[in-house]
């Protein structure tokens, strides 16, 4: 469905009436499913995921394979698409091969950042239901994963988080420049270059942000990207407050109502 | 030694490339098939050696995967352990080999080697199992544990020509030099692997790559001793 | 009329950004008492920097900045300190054994000399026939006859309780029932209460095995696995002054039975209560222990009586039991 | 069974301390090639066949095409389809019919660098729309997997995209005609850009540290098995970027992926460079084989030289 994006060099607003660097609305709970070891859902405007996590846990089915894991957990990621969370009813098979490129980036980028060498020979399973899909899908699916694993309480080094970045016609048509765009939504993400950028942040006051995840499908001329990546990365960093703030406002409540 | 011919399988050995031994007695080698009463013929592709002295008639091949035999030396890899054994690596995609956790030189309950999965050892194939002693004298012989160093892989038959050593008159007997000519310009230390691994460990990076790469080279390229020794001279001088 | 427009604002107070930074938290270390059962009461975060101070050693869940001596936090949690240890304390996380700690398990599956047991931790337990207490005896040796009839102790799916007797080096636990007060459980109702750590679940206690005399069904046992999970059964009269002599005969009867006895509906009914008072408390974000599961047992039978009043409206229930309780403590 | 044998400690270390010393085992410097050797098929007949190998990795990719019916809400597109084939030939760890993940990698990269980002012209495959189309299938096989597979088939697939000749058609009112190889010279695809593929690896420079990375170009199966982390980016000779992959692994820098993307862009142009030289030989080779048989097939090709040029 063409759409015409035109209209933000004339207003500096975007479709939705943000400006370029706004986030969309971003909440999230943790601890929602009592019977996973952890759990979360996150709204990232209007796509909405749930995630659990079950384990760390002895791997199911042979042992041969838990020996040849050998010294550290692995990390299994399952993305289930439900069939009414786009705008045409479909339901997208589990061998498609983007949410098996998801999958794995997702997989890969928690592997290397929690501390799996204190788990040998389990596996650390993490489903995430897709609930709704407007634009940042694997955004949103690595910071829910994000949530779901400090609530499981596995050892990380930092929060993983996400956010994509696009690049627009800039409002100065004198200029052949780009504007960056941060978070877009389903319909952006159809008419522009985007990427999806997933940072391990280094808290505050620690080091500079590490890039986990870079994923791009679009092209676009490579003097853009400098303009892309560093809206992106400190996208990431407001990300990561928003998370923050979630994690400790749910250790409050939690702290508040035991005793001890 | 009669002049070796190349056989193909199903070809019969004639009866004059047969050594002629006192006894009468012809031990048949690997590749080669008896069919009664007096027909020998080859199973696989390979050049024909024969030894008189022993009355041994093989095949020489250059395919093929390693095939453990008793008394080989192997360099294997740890996969994991268990509590009476390590299970170990010899070539990829094959059954483990099985290394007691006591088959090492002097090692008890208290004192044995606390090996982890990855690391390598160089051993010896016994009947069931590979060990790091030898099991009737209790010494080492050189075998056990390998710290750093680098391995390379070569054809299982380059590794044993590697091993056959030098005859009476200083003659490489597998026609393999380049370990001989590269020790007289660099000191290095190396452990063979019939499974076609080459253990070499020297004091810097830069002369293990070399020397590794000149093994490997001369066994895919195929390099006459002339070469062997053409190439480790020309290499070894920028080192 | 002006039309003005607002920025989206967040459903919850909660999704509003932390900004602050972890400065502040360097003082507060040495404020912190030391010891077991204190923490902070501010949250720290996977990432966050706990100090930068040299002097202090690092704990669970935390780890060493490359670059800096900082230590910072892996989870997210309460500091806790240890003499010059610092640990983080998980608002919640999976069981993780430690040694005689009272489990209740579930075999899962059964090896030729052992048995693999689900005590909801990373790894599962192991139980070794060695471990058990066999039928005839304390001090019966253990035969291959028992070898091949191991399923006669243990069955695949049946639970038991137990206590950590070793750890393996991939912090797996192995497990013994060589007392009269573990082995198989039957007669009771199972239930798994989330996790561990600061928040809710089972705690470590002085006592996890009580019992709960019950208005109308006569005594109920309750034993809480540090793991989480909890089993409230009837309570068996133990024979007094179990000699050794007698010992043998006891674990002869029924210490390897499947059956369950007939159960009366009362105690059906007090076995209930008392589940659903824990689960209020877990609900409640309460600390499961002897002390609370009484006090909750208790708040529900007086809740009881208000609601036979009219007092009472079903909803307000679960807060009202989890206010009873934390006055009580 | 080990599905996959890693390296040894003692490999791992020593591949690690080399390349710390700006030392490979294959004596090449870091951000080199290994010898990229890429063939055509000599049969003159077969348009769109390549093998490519670089050092010991060996891909092979071929193009076949078939009309067929367009997609219904794609009526002016013809359809085009990439299947990769990682079968035990390439190695041992793969296994027939089980999905590995190199190979859901390897598929979607391709994906992105050759489908989504438009290098060849689907719409030039349409007949007649909402009828007929031309079927554009690529089968890739890996026939020998040294490490980086993925360059070597991204750089196989564009190779064969652009040797391949599709038949000429004719239309005349409701009549489409498709004429063989022998009847009409075939027509080449329309190609709008031409992308190429570049994986970076990632090692650490010291023990312990994510901070200063060691990025090597084209690795070889060990290495590849030592990395910690890679970033594969396609791109053509103008430096339009289209697809950016770094599926976890170790954290980088922002400014380091900035870097990998320039060193990216010049071996993009030696790809470049490298396929037009092999395709201007492979084409004077196959005129030369023609002017040879067109001597003796004087009488086909007068016939031929009768036909107006479609």
């Amino acid at each position: 469905m063409p759409l015409d994006t035109s209209t933000y060099a004339l207003a500096h607003l975007r479709l939705d009436g943000r400006r370029w660097n706004e986030l969309r609305r971003l909440h999230a709970q943790i601890s929602t499913q009592a019977a996973a070891d952890g759990s979360s859902y996150l709204e990232q405007g209007n796509t909405k995921v749930l995630c659990t996590v079950s384990g760390p846990q002895e791997q199911k089915g042979g042992r041969g394979g838990a020996r040849d894991q050998g010294n550290e957990a692995k990390v299994d990621v399952e993305m289930n698409i439900a069939a009414f969370s786009g705008m045409d009813r479909k339901r997208r098979a589990r061998s498609d091969k983007r949410v098996q490129e998801m999958q794995v980036t997702i997989a890969s980028a928690f592997q290397s950042t929690l501390f799996t060498h204190l788990f040998p020979h389990s596996t650390i399973t993490v489903t995430l239901h897709i609930l709704s899909q407007d634009g940042s899908l694997l955004a949103a699916c690595l910071n829910a994963a994000t949530l779901a694993l400090i609530d499981a309480g596995i050892p990380m080094s930092d929060y993983i988080s996400s956010v994509t970045v696009a690049s627009a016609p800039s409002s100065d048509q004198s200029l052949d420049e780009m504007d960056p765009l941060l978070d877009l939504n389903g319909l952006e993400e159809q008419e522009l270059p985007f990427m999806t950028v997933g940072t391990c942040g280094r808290g505050p006051g620690g080091g500079e942000e590490k890039v986990m995840v870079l994923v791009m499908e679009t092209k676009v001329q490579m003097a853009r990207l400098e303009a892309m990546l560093s809206v992106g990365i400190d996208g990431c960093k407001q990300v990561r407050g928003i998370l923050d703030g979630v994690v400790r406002s749910h250790g409050k409540r939690v702290l508040e109502s035991k005793v001890s | 030694m009669t002049t070796p011919g190349v056989l193909l399988p199903g070809e019969v050995v004639p009866q004059s490339a047969l050594p002629a031994t006192k006894k009468g007695t012809l031990t048949l080698g690997p590749g080669l098939h008896h069919v009664p009463p007096s027909t020998i013929s080859a199973t696989t592709t390979g050049s024909l050696q024969t030894d008189n002295k022993k009355g041994a008639i093989w095949l020489e091949t250059s395919h093929g995967r390693y095939q453990p035999t008793v008394g080989d030396h192997v360099i294997a890899q740890i996969h994991h352990s268990s509590t009476e054994s390590y299970s170990c690596i010899l070539t990829p995609h094959t059954p483990y080999a099985i290394l007691g956790q006591l088959a090492f030189e002097g090692a008890n309950k208290k004192t044995r080697p606390q090996l982890k999965s990855g690391d390598l050892v160089y051993a010896r194939v016994s009947k069931t199992k590979i060990e790091c002693f030898n099991s009737a004298t209790g010494k080492s012989e050189g075998m056990g544990p390998l710290k750093a160093g680098m391995t390379f892989s070569v054809t299982p038959s380059f590794a044993r020509r590697l091993m056959m050593g030098t005859s009476k008159d200083g003659q490489a007997k597998g026609g393999v030099v380049v370990l001989e000519e590269a020790g007289e310009k660099v000191r290095f230390e190396v452990a063979v692997g019939r499974n076609g691994k080459v253990w070499i460990d020297s004091s810097t990076a830069r002369e293990t790559i070399v020397i590794g790469g000149l093994l490997v080279r001369a066994d895919e390229e195929g390099w006459g001793v002339e070469m062997q020794r053409k190439m480790v001279k020309k290499v070894l001088r920028d080192v | 009329m002006a039309i003005t427009i607002l920025p989206p604002a967040p459903a919850h107070e909660n999704a509003k950004a932390y900004h602050g930074d972890s400065s502040d938290n360097d003082m507060d270390i040495d404020d912190l008492p030391s010891g077991h059962r204190s923490t902070t009461t501010n949250i720290i975060t996977p990432g966050q920097t706990v100090t930068s101070d040299p002097q202090w050693m690092r704990g669970h869940g935390t780890f060493a900045d490359t670059d800096s001596a900082a230590i910072r936090s892996t989870l997210a949690g309460t500091l806790q300190k240890t003499n010059k240890l610092l640990s983080i304390v998980p608002l919640r996380a999976r069981y993780t054994p430690e040694i005689g700690d009272l489990v209740i398990g579930r075999i899962v599956e059964v090896q030729s000399r052992r048995w693999k047991v689900d005590v909801a931790a990373p790894l599962l337990a192991n139980l070794l026939l060695s471990s058990i207490n066999l039928p005839g005896g304390v001090l019966r040796k253990r035969t291959s006859v028992d070898e091949l009839n191991i399923r006669a102790f243990f069955g695949e799916g049946e639970l038991l309780v137990a206590e950590v007797q070793s750890l393996f080096q991939d912090g797996s636990a192995s497990l013994h029932t060589r007392s009269l007060r573990y082995g198989k459980l039957r007669n009771g109702y199972f239930m798994s209460v989330a996790g561990m750590g600061g928040g809710a679940g089972v705690v470590r206690a002085k006592r996890q095995i009580f019992t709960v005399q019950t208005r109308s069904g006569g005594e109920v046992d309750v034993l809480l696995g540090v793991n989480g999970f909890i089993w409230i059964a009837k309570h068996v009269a133990e024979k007094e002054d179990v000699g050794i002599n007698r010992m043998e005969e006891k674990v002869g009867e029924s210490m390897y039975s499947s059956q369950n006895d007939e159960i009366e509906g009362g105690t059906r009914r007090e076995v209930a209560a008392i589940a659903g008072g824990i689960r209020i408390l877990v609900a409640g974000g309460v600390k499961v222990e002897e002390g609370t599961v009484r006090r909750a047992y208790e708040a529900g039978l007086e809740l009881d009586e208000r609601e036979r009043d009219g007092e009472m409206m079903d909803s307000e229930r679960g807060s009202a039991v989890v206010e009873m309780v934390l006055a009580g403590g | 069974m080990p599905s996959e044998v890693t390296p040894s400690t003692n490999n791992h270390d020593f591949i690690l301390t080399a390349l710390r010393q700006n030392l490979r085992l294959d004596s090449r410097p870091l951000d080199t090639y290994r010898p990229i050797d890429l063939t055509f098929s000599s049969d003159p007949d077969t348009y769109g066949q390549t093998d490519v190998r670089i050092g010991k990795t060996r891909v092979l990719c071929n193009i076949s095409c078939e009309v067929g019916a367009p997609y219904p809400d794609r009526k002016f597109d013809g359809v085009f389809t990439i299947s990769c084939e990682l079968g035990p030939m390439g190695s041992p760890a793969w296994e027939v019919g089980r999905q590995d993940q190199t190979e859901i990698i390897l598929s979607r990269i391709l994906e992105k660098t050759v489908r989504r980002s438009g290098a060849l012209d689907t719409e030039s495959l349409c007949i007649v729309a909402g009828q007929k189309c031309f079927h554009l299938r690529a089968d890739i096989h890996i026939l020998d997997h040294d490490g980086n597979v993925l360059d070597a088939a991204c750089f196989a697939l564009m190779a064969a995209l652009l040797h391949f000749r599709r038949p000429d058609v004719s239309i005349e009112g409701e009549e489409v005609t498709v004429y063989s190889v022998r009847e009409r010279e075939p027509v080449k695809l329309t190609m709008t850009h031409h992308p190429f593929c570049i994986t970076t690896s990632f090692y650490p420079s010291r023990q312990g540290s994510d901070d200063d990375l060691i990025s090597v170009l084209d690795t070889t199966l060990q290495e590849e098995q030592c990395r910690t982390g890679s970033l594969t980016i396609s791109l053509n000779r103008h430096g339009e970027v289209c697809n950016i992959a770094k599926y976890g692994g170790v954290g980088i820098e922002g400014l380091s992926v900035l870097t990998c993307v320039n060193a990216s862009l010049e071996k993009a142009k030696m790809f470049d460079r490298l396929l037009k030289e092999r395709l201007a030989e492979d084409e004077k080779a196959r005129q030369a084989k023609i002017g040879a048989m067109g001597l003796e097939l004087s009488a086909e090709n007068e016939r031929v030289m009768e036909r107006p040029v479609g």
